[in-house]
């Protein structure tokens, strides 16, 4: 085990490693200033249940009935060896006909042991690279591995397209609806980033068999439920973008030592688990481990990281809290109380100095919402 | 509304709050608990209520309820004869009109088609269970298994799909062209049922146009679909596949020979193929 | 420089040729200053004299007159007209070719052979006149909605522009037409291609403007596909400074960076600014005018012998209004108004021996998609001949990556490239290497 | 957003309580607005599992969807729907549309897409009232994208335009935390009533998305209930779990009903700004062309927006925003000191009147009067070099002749221009008289014309040519909905 090895199982203390998952490193990128965060999933620390043992449980859960609908449509896009999607590949990319295999990979004879699993996923997708016919064409539910800070992280995209145009097309299986040939940007934009981690996977999966990087194409195929029926249909996804950003935060990611450097010694997330594994420690200590991670709060923090609550209430009084573009047109100042005195001319800074242009600056906002209102600000 | 009622609402309230903290934080064993409390909590909610509605008398004869989701599972189970019929038979029944290996989800549907029953397809695992015990316990002694299908490479049990014991083996073996061949299969055994028919079922028309839908050559947007270019358009794609599905099947038919009795009918769990190959 | 000047020779020869053979048109991509009023001019020239009526579509009045007076200049005697609004004042240079009429009725101007206005005022043009040939100038600051409105007055068309300037953009929420192929919010130039797939797409090759010292620079940040090259080799381009330093300072080793190597990375101390930053605008301020009290004199192919670089010849660039407006005031207060001061917006198609850029980035705290726009820096960073200093706050490479990378997307909408983010980061590794630290 | 805006908010943080960002109300409000809160079934496409709506604060009316899933169902609703609604738009003469939330009019621009191309006769019919429904409810949300438009209101935007409360935009999409900054109950402060709203036990979203843990511990046992006993057959155990299902939709309903009548009354004290009347006129025209274009059996709104439609509706957008915003500058001092922020306008009091001056030097004489005013406002070189108005006198255009520091403050003469009568002596109170406070802005409300556009039929070939004329399709009126 390498020394960032051992010191990030330190602060994940007992509990079990969370592994990443597409939706986890997708999510890397909504924050990537965050250190507490980066640490946290790097550490492979269940943040869901951190952040509720400190008090501070994360806004977001999952509707069953949501869940339902999700399995649902995949299900029916895969009835019968994929009929639902096998029709939309060949009118989508023109599929020739012949084409038409269905290689299932979510067990291995039964087996549905990762590793095994893994080995299998790499073992018939080189095949269908190197051997010419017969090569496959759909290959459901295979799984891969990424790097990710030192860890493998196995990942499992819904399902891979081969033999379009001889390469590989990653397919993600939405159950969200695409009304009148558009969606949600933002549930489009999570789906392309995850499509994203998957093509990337992919290719690191197949460079092992010396298969070029560009047979994975970074078109992936996005499949969503049409209109407000149940049925399905296909639209390409670009991913170049999404590429390049991932790649830079992996990258970082790799560079945690710097991050777990600003650390104090000895600091650990661990529950302090007795016997019967019930949690012993203070949730107030715990708190403050956490607090000694310095975090990045901005309100979008509030869709994506179970943290938030936490982080937002740690951020009390400060601009940040009030959003990025608050903050900045409070001219960077970080803290509500300082901009109040500076907008009361309270704190006069000296000429030229940081805050001379920020204080004239809500100076001169106080003095005319004073004249304005009739009141002093 | 009485007094134990409000009550009984505060409490309810109460019970989400602890019940939503405890799910948050993954708590699975409170949260059960406070679960269990909560139905409680509401079922006594729910008959203080049905009480002062009795005392007020509000009566209702069942035929005018309205009518339920047509989409929940084992719909319609108790309005139909079929249903007597055990699960089994249901079973087999729809699997001999398809003639190939099958999902329950499928099978459901050509049931609720053909034999005017439908099952939850929830069941079926239990039932593929069942059936290996018994044959376990005396080989052959029944007419027919419910058994599995098996993929061509390992032998081992192809996720979800049924077949039966009396079928030639090679048809119960799955290589990967197999699911598109059985798809197209189906397609046309459904429609020559269809032609059966003595009049047109709604369920059955849902039925052929889902196989329509997914297979190239078959106008769907018309109103009613035409079962002769159905099986038409079926039969051409079929002779693209049949020649190296039928290659790879039969392969596999010949090493499942050298399987013991339960493992051909059953399936060969991981690893075991090599050991008795 | 012969060869590059014949390679520029042959592709502007081979587009006027592909113009006889193009059914509905040609697009040209132009990168900065690679002749793109050259092509137009002589472009229009020729349908003319091969007795075909043209309309010539620019964007802003101050290009229109341009285009009227170059093309006037160079063909004497060709009947070219000026279509302009009512209360326009026919500019200066144009007094002197009494072959160009100005009129403010598009059917007064039927007996010229080049007609040229906005764009805005031929949407206004109606009744049923038409003209076999249109040329677009800047077509891809031109709006899609904007091409709609003049479209039906041409059957074929040259559009001209430079891919890497600044998008057009909206005032209102233009969600709804994502993902559609006629999307208002697009280029003109972008409309177009989705509609007409096989329209040739041809590209200048090389840019007169931009010395050996940035063109590397630039077209691999902003042009990553197409790619260009400088016209002029390294020796061809110098800027020498007659005065010494006034003394061992900061202001001084950026003004000597640039005039050596054609770039200069002013660093102020890493701090969170309001947007006028005062450090910042003085610095530019600063800059702009130590290069005149360095008595700069630039030495090209164009003044071999070498000229003195005027104020006017010095521009300093911002991203937003009052940052120049902050600039301005400074410059004032020296006596230097003749020293360009503008937003990216206004400075685009202009030129520059000394350019001075705030960069955009300078002093946020966060990157919002407005300061990590490709263009805005494209611009800024393209409108020199001889040098370009960036002032900038450190710190940036950080801001960039820790920038969220959350934005919405659409189906069916083509992903724009280069990526602000991506060329924001190629272009600051390529400035790293002239860092001067400020004060 | 503005400096002004977050000046505002974080003198919110610090009183915790909501701070007024504008003297007066730009949205304006019908007498009997109809309340609209819609609950949607997660994870389905916009699938209506409840509805309460009225325009009644006394009487809610409440719709639920035993099974969302089921098409026939919810085409149910959407004909009780729309017996309420095109009730309402007959009745009342000034209908207007309030949901709580922007997601709330996403749902109704989509339920008015799901429902207006289905046909009430032949194959697939559906009931009588439903396309009509989804014509209006995509009218009423189309006018929400329009800049100048009160036809549809989502309550969070309507309050947070007028308050700045000590949260991020993000908080602010919550209607219960909103309204809590700006009117927290007794005993209790903004930021308080804020937090306590974040728990949906104590506070249920406002929708279209229900609370996920209703969902899973409330919601559905009791469809399940429903279900069962309906495949039994059991009625009274059927109308029993029907019941409960309802009465815990209510629980989730109820409480925004009273939220949004609170926010309505709120807004209703803020005195109305000076444009509001007449865009509002322009909202009825626009209701009644839309009835006409329905009773002249016009078809329904495209999907999207053909080129030229586009092209249309994007200037028409773009015209109407920037009109509005000059208007709300004129309307309302806070607006405008916006401008005065940023050096588009300053404001100050006259000092010096000349109001008979007579500019001579032309062919003939002209009354050109000249004031000067002292301000604190700093009056940057371009608004020096362009033409003024006042929101005093919007008829009257003023140019600035002179321009004096004096401390930090400096004098401004300018000249004017009309709007003083024909003759050589101005109107009495035409020209600013000495002791007047007068703002000048670089802006003018002056109209311009909507651009010339080709045909939808004449649409060039660069975009795409003449589009296939419009005719209402079988696979339209079919078009599952399950």
């Amino acid at each position: 085990m390498s020394g960032t090895e051992a010191r990030l199982a330190r602060v994940r203390g007992r509990a079990l490693p969370r592994s990443h998952n597409a939706r986890t490193i997708a999510a890397l990128a909504a924050n990537p200033g965050c250190a507490r965060r980066a640490i946290m999933d790097a550490a492979g620390v269940d943040k869901q249940r951190i952040a509720a043992y400190t008090g501070y449980p994360a806004p977001f859960g999952q509707s069953r009935f949501a869940l339902a609908r999700g399995t649902a449509f995949e299900a029916q896009v895969k009835a019968s060896g994929a009929a639902g999607l096998l029709t939309l590949l060949r009118e989508h990319l023109d599929l020739p006909i012949p084409e038409a295999h269905y290689d299932d990979l979510n067990d291995v004879g039964g087996n549905t042991d990762l590793t095994v699993r893994y080995a299998a996923t790499r073992q018939k997708l080189a095949t269908a690279v190197t051997s010419a016919a017969d090569a496959g064409t759909m290959f459901d539910h295979p799984l891969l591995r990424l790097e990710v800070g030192g860890r493998h992280a196995f990942l499992e995209p819904d399902l891979i397209a081969f033999q379009l145009r001889g390469r590989f097309h990653v397919v993600e299986i939405k159950s969200f609806a695409v009304i009148d040939g558009q969606a949600d940007g933002d549930k489009v934009a999570q789906a392309a980033i995850q499509s994203a981690v998957y093509v990337l996977a992919l290719r690191q999966a197949l460079a092992g068999h010396g298969v070029a990087p560009e047979t994975v194409a970074d078109e992936t195929i996005l499949v969503c439920p049409k209109d407000f029926s149940s049925q399905p249909a296909a639209t390409s996804v670009d991913v170049r973008k999404q590429l390049t950003v991932l790649r830079r935060q992996l990258s970082r990611i790799a560079r945690i030592d710097d991050l777990l450097g600003q650390l104090p010694p000895g600091l650990t997330l661990d529950l302090d688990p007795d016997g019967a594994g019930v949690p012993q420690r203070k949730p107030a200590g715990l708190a403050a481990a956490i607090r000694a991670i310095d975090a990045r709060y901005a309100p979008e923090c509030l869709n994506t990281c179970e943290m938030c609550f936490l982080c937002r209430d740690e951020a009390r009084g400060t601009t940040a809290r009030l959003g990025r573009a608050a903050r900045e047109e409070l001219g960077g100042v970080e803290d509500v109380p300082a901009v109040l005195r500076l907008a009361r001319g309270e704190h006069r800074p000296e000429e030229e100095g940081d805050l001379a242009e920020a204080a004239a600056l809500l100076r001169s906002a106080a003095a005319l919402r004073a004249e304005i209102l009739g009141e002093a600000v | 509304m009485g007094e134990p009622v409000v009550e009984l609402e505060r409490r309810i309230a109460a019970l989400r709050t602890a019940l939503r903290m405890a799910a948050l934080a993954g708590e699975k064993e409170q949260a059960r608990a406070l679960r269990a409390e909560l139905r409680a909590a509401e079922r006594a909610w729910d008959d203080l209520l049905a009480e002062d509605e009795a005392g007020a008398g509000a009566e209702r004869p069942a035929g005018t309820a309205e009518s339920p989701a047509g989409t929940g599972e084992g719909a319609r189970v108790t309005e139909r004869p079929g249903a007597l019929m055990p699960l089994r038979e249901q079973v087999h029944e729809a699997l001999s009109l398809l003639t190939v290996p099958a999902a329950p989800r499928l099978l459901a549907a050509v049931h609720e088609a053909f034999f005017a029953s439908s099952f939850p397809t929830a069941r079926v695992t239990s039932l593929k269970r069942d059936e290996e015990r018994s044959f376990r316990l005396a080989p052959y002694a029944r007419p027919y298994y419910i058994c599995a299908a098996l993929a061509a490479d390992r032998l081992a049990p192809s996720r979800g799909l049924l077949a039966v014991s009396t079928w030639p083996a090679e048809r119960r073996m799955i290589g990967s062209l197999s699911p598109r061949v059985d798809f197209l299969v189906s397609a046309i055994r459904v429609a020559d049922a269809i032609g059966r028919l003595p009049a047109g079922s709604l369920p059955a028309d849902r039925l052929l146009r889902r196989f329509a839908a997914n297979i190239p050559g078959v106008p769907v947007h018309s109103a009613t679909v035409d079962l002769r270019m159905v099986v038409q358009a079926a039969q051409a794609e079929l002779e693209v596949h049949q020649a190296a599905d039928s290659r790879v099947r039969r392969a596999a038919a010949r090493r499942v020979r050298e399987l013991d009795d339960v493992q051909q009918l059953f399936g060969a769990r991981f690893g075991e193929e090599r050991v008795s190959g | 420089m012969t060869s590059t000047a014949e390679l520029a020779e042959d592709a502007t020869r081979q587009i006027l040729t592909s113009l006889g053979a193009a059914e509905r048109g040609v697009v040209v991509d132009s990168p900065p200053g690679a002749g793109k009023s050259t092509l137009v001019v002589r472009a229009a020239a020729g349908l003319a004299e091969s007795g075909e009526p043209v309309m010539v579509i620019a964007q802003t009045n101050e290009q229109v007159d341009d285009l009227t007076d170059r093309l006037a200049s160079a063909h004497p005697d060709l009947a070219v007209g000026r279509l302009a609004a009512g209360g326009y004042l026919p500019a200066p240079r144009l007094a002197g070719h009494e072959k160009v009429t100005v009129a403010t009725k598009a059917a007064d101007l039927e007996q010229c052979a080049v007609v040229l206005g906005t764009a805005h005022k031929w949407a206004t043009v109606s009744g049923d006149l038409r003209w076999p040939w249109a040329i677009v100038d800047e077509a891809y600051q031109m709006r899609s909605d904007l091409l709609l409105r003049v479209a039906e007055r041409f059957d074929r068309a040259l559009f001209v522009g430079d891919p890497g300037q600044l998008d057009p953009f909206s005032t209102v929420d233009t969600d709804r037409w994502a993902g559609l192929t006629w999307d208002p919010m697009q280029s003109a130039v972008a409309v177009l291609l989705r509609h007409n797939p096989d329209i040739a797409v041809r590209t200048l090759p090389v840019s007169w403007r931009l010395p050996a010292s940035a063109a590397p620079a630039v077209s691999e940040a902003f042009y990553p596909f197409t790619g260009f090259t400088a016209a002029t080799g390294a020796g061809d381009r110098r800027l020498e400074l007659l005065a010494r330093p006034l003394g061992r300072n900061g202001l001084d080793q950026a003004v000597d960076m640039a005039a050596g190597a054609g770039w200069a990375l002013c660093e102020l101390p890493a701090r969170h600014t309001v947007r006028t930053d005062r450090e910042a605008v003085l610095a530019c301020a600063a800059l702009a005018e130590r290069f005149l009290q360095r008595g700069a004199m630039s030495y090209s192919e164009q003044a071999v012998a070498g000229v003195p670089v005027t104020a006017s010849r010095i521009a300093v660039g911002t991203a937003h209004r009052d940052q120049a407006q902050a600039v301005r005031q400074v410059l004032a207060g020296s006596g230097l108004r003749e020293v360009v001061v503008d937003t990216a917006n206004r400075l685009q198609g202009r030129e520059f021996d000394i350019m001075v850029m705030l960069h955009p980035l300078s002093g946020r705290r966060d990157a919002t998609a407005f300061h990590l726009e490709a263009g805005r820096l494209c611009v800024l960073a393209s409108r020199h001949r001889h040098a370009c200093v960036v002032v900038a706050r450190a710190g940036i490479p950080e801001l960039l990556d820790a920038h969220p990378s959350t934005e919405p997307v659409y189906l069916n909408q083509p992903v724009r490239f280069p990526d602000g983010w991506e060329a924001n980061q190629s272009f600051l590794a390529h400035l790293s290497q002239f860092t001067v630290r400020l004060p | 957003m503005s400096t002004l805006i977050s000046l505002a908010r974080a003198v919110a943080v610090e009183r915790e309580l909501a701070q007024p960002i504008r003297t007066v109300r730009h949205v304006h409000l019908a007498d009997r607005p109809l309340v609209f809160i819609p609950l949607a079934m997660a994870g389905e496409a916009n699938a209506p599992l409840a509805a309460m709506l009225g325009d009644d604060p006394a009487s809610a009316r409440l719709l639920t969807v035993a099974e969302p899933r089921d098409r026939d169902q919810r085409f149910a609703f959407a004909a009780e729907l729309a017996g309420i609604v095109l009730g309402y738009i007959e009745n009342s003469h000034a209908p207007q549309l309030i949901v709580p939330n922007p997601a709330g009019v996403t749902f109704t621009r989509l339920l008015g897409r799901s429902t207006r191309f289905r046909r009430t006769s032949g194959e697939w019919a559906v009931p009588a009232g439903v396309p009509l429904l989804g014509r209006w409810l995509t009218f009423f949300s189309e006018r929400y994208e329009h800049p100048a438009s009160s036809l549809m209101v989502a309550m969070t935007g309507a309050l947070t335009e007028h308050w700045a409360t000590g949260q991020s935009p993000v908080e602010d999409l919550s209607l219960g935390a909103v309204l809590g900054w700006v009117d927290p109950p007794s005993g209790m402060s903004g930021a308080q009533a804020a937090a306590a709203a974040e728990d949906p036990v104590v506070c249920p979203p406002a929708g279209p998305a229900t609370d996920p843990t209703f969902d899973n511990e409330v919601l559905e046992p009791r469809m399940l209930a429903i279900r069962t006993a309906g495949l039994t057959g059991d009625g009274r155990a059927y109308d029993r779990a029907r019941q409960a299902f309802d009465e815990a939709l209510a629980t989730q309903l109820t409480p925004v009903w009273a939220m949004m009548w609170r926010a309505v009354d709120l807004l209703r004290r803020v005195p109305e700004a000076g444009h509001v009347r007449q865009r509002w006129t322009d909202d009825l025209d626009a209701v009644a062309w839309h009835a006409g274009h329905i009773g002249e059996g016009g078809p329904p709104q495209a999907r999207r927006d053909g080129a030229v439609a586009a092209a249309r509706r994007l200037a028409n957008m773009e015209r109407i925003q920037e009109m509005v915003a000059v208007q709300r500058a004129f309307d309302d001092p806070l607006v405008m000191a916006e401008y005065r922020m940023t050096g588009a306008a300053f404001a100050g009091e006259v000092v010096h009147a000349e109001p008979d001056r007579v500019d001579g030097s032309g062919r003939r004489r002209v009354l050109r009067p000249r004031v000067t005013l002292v301000t604190s406002d700093d009056v940057s070189e371009q608004i020096s070099a362009s033409e003024l108005t006042s929101p005093a006198r919007p008829s009257q255009k003023a140019r600035v002749v002179s321009l004096t520091a004096a401390g930090d403050q400096c004098r401004v003469t300018v000249e004017l221009k009309g709007g003083m009568g024909r003759s050589l002596t101005p109107v009495p109170g035409s020209v600013p008289a000495v002791g007047e406070r007068v703002c000048y802005a670089m802006v003018s409300d002056s109209y311009q014309n909507p651009p010339a556009l080709p045909a939808p039929e004449d649409t060039p070939w660069t975009h795409g040519g003449p589009p296939p004329q419009y005719t209402p399709a079988d696979d339209e009126a079919r078009e599952d909905w399950s």
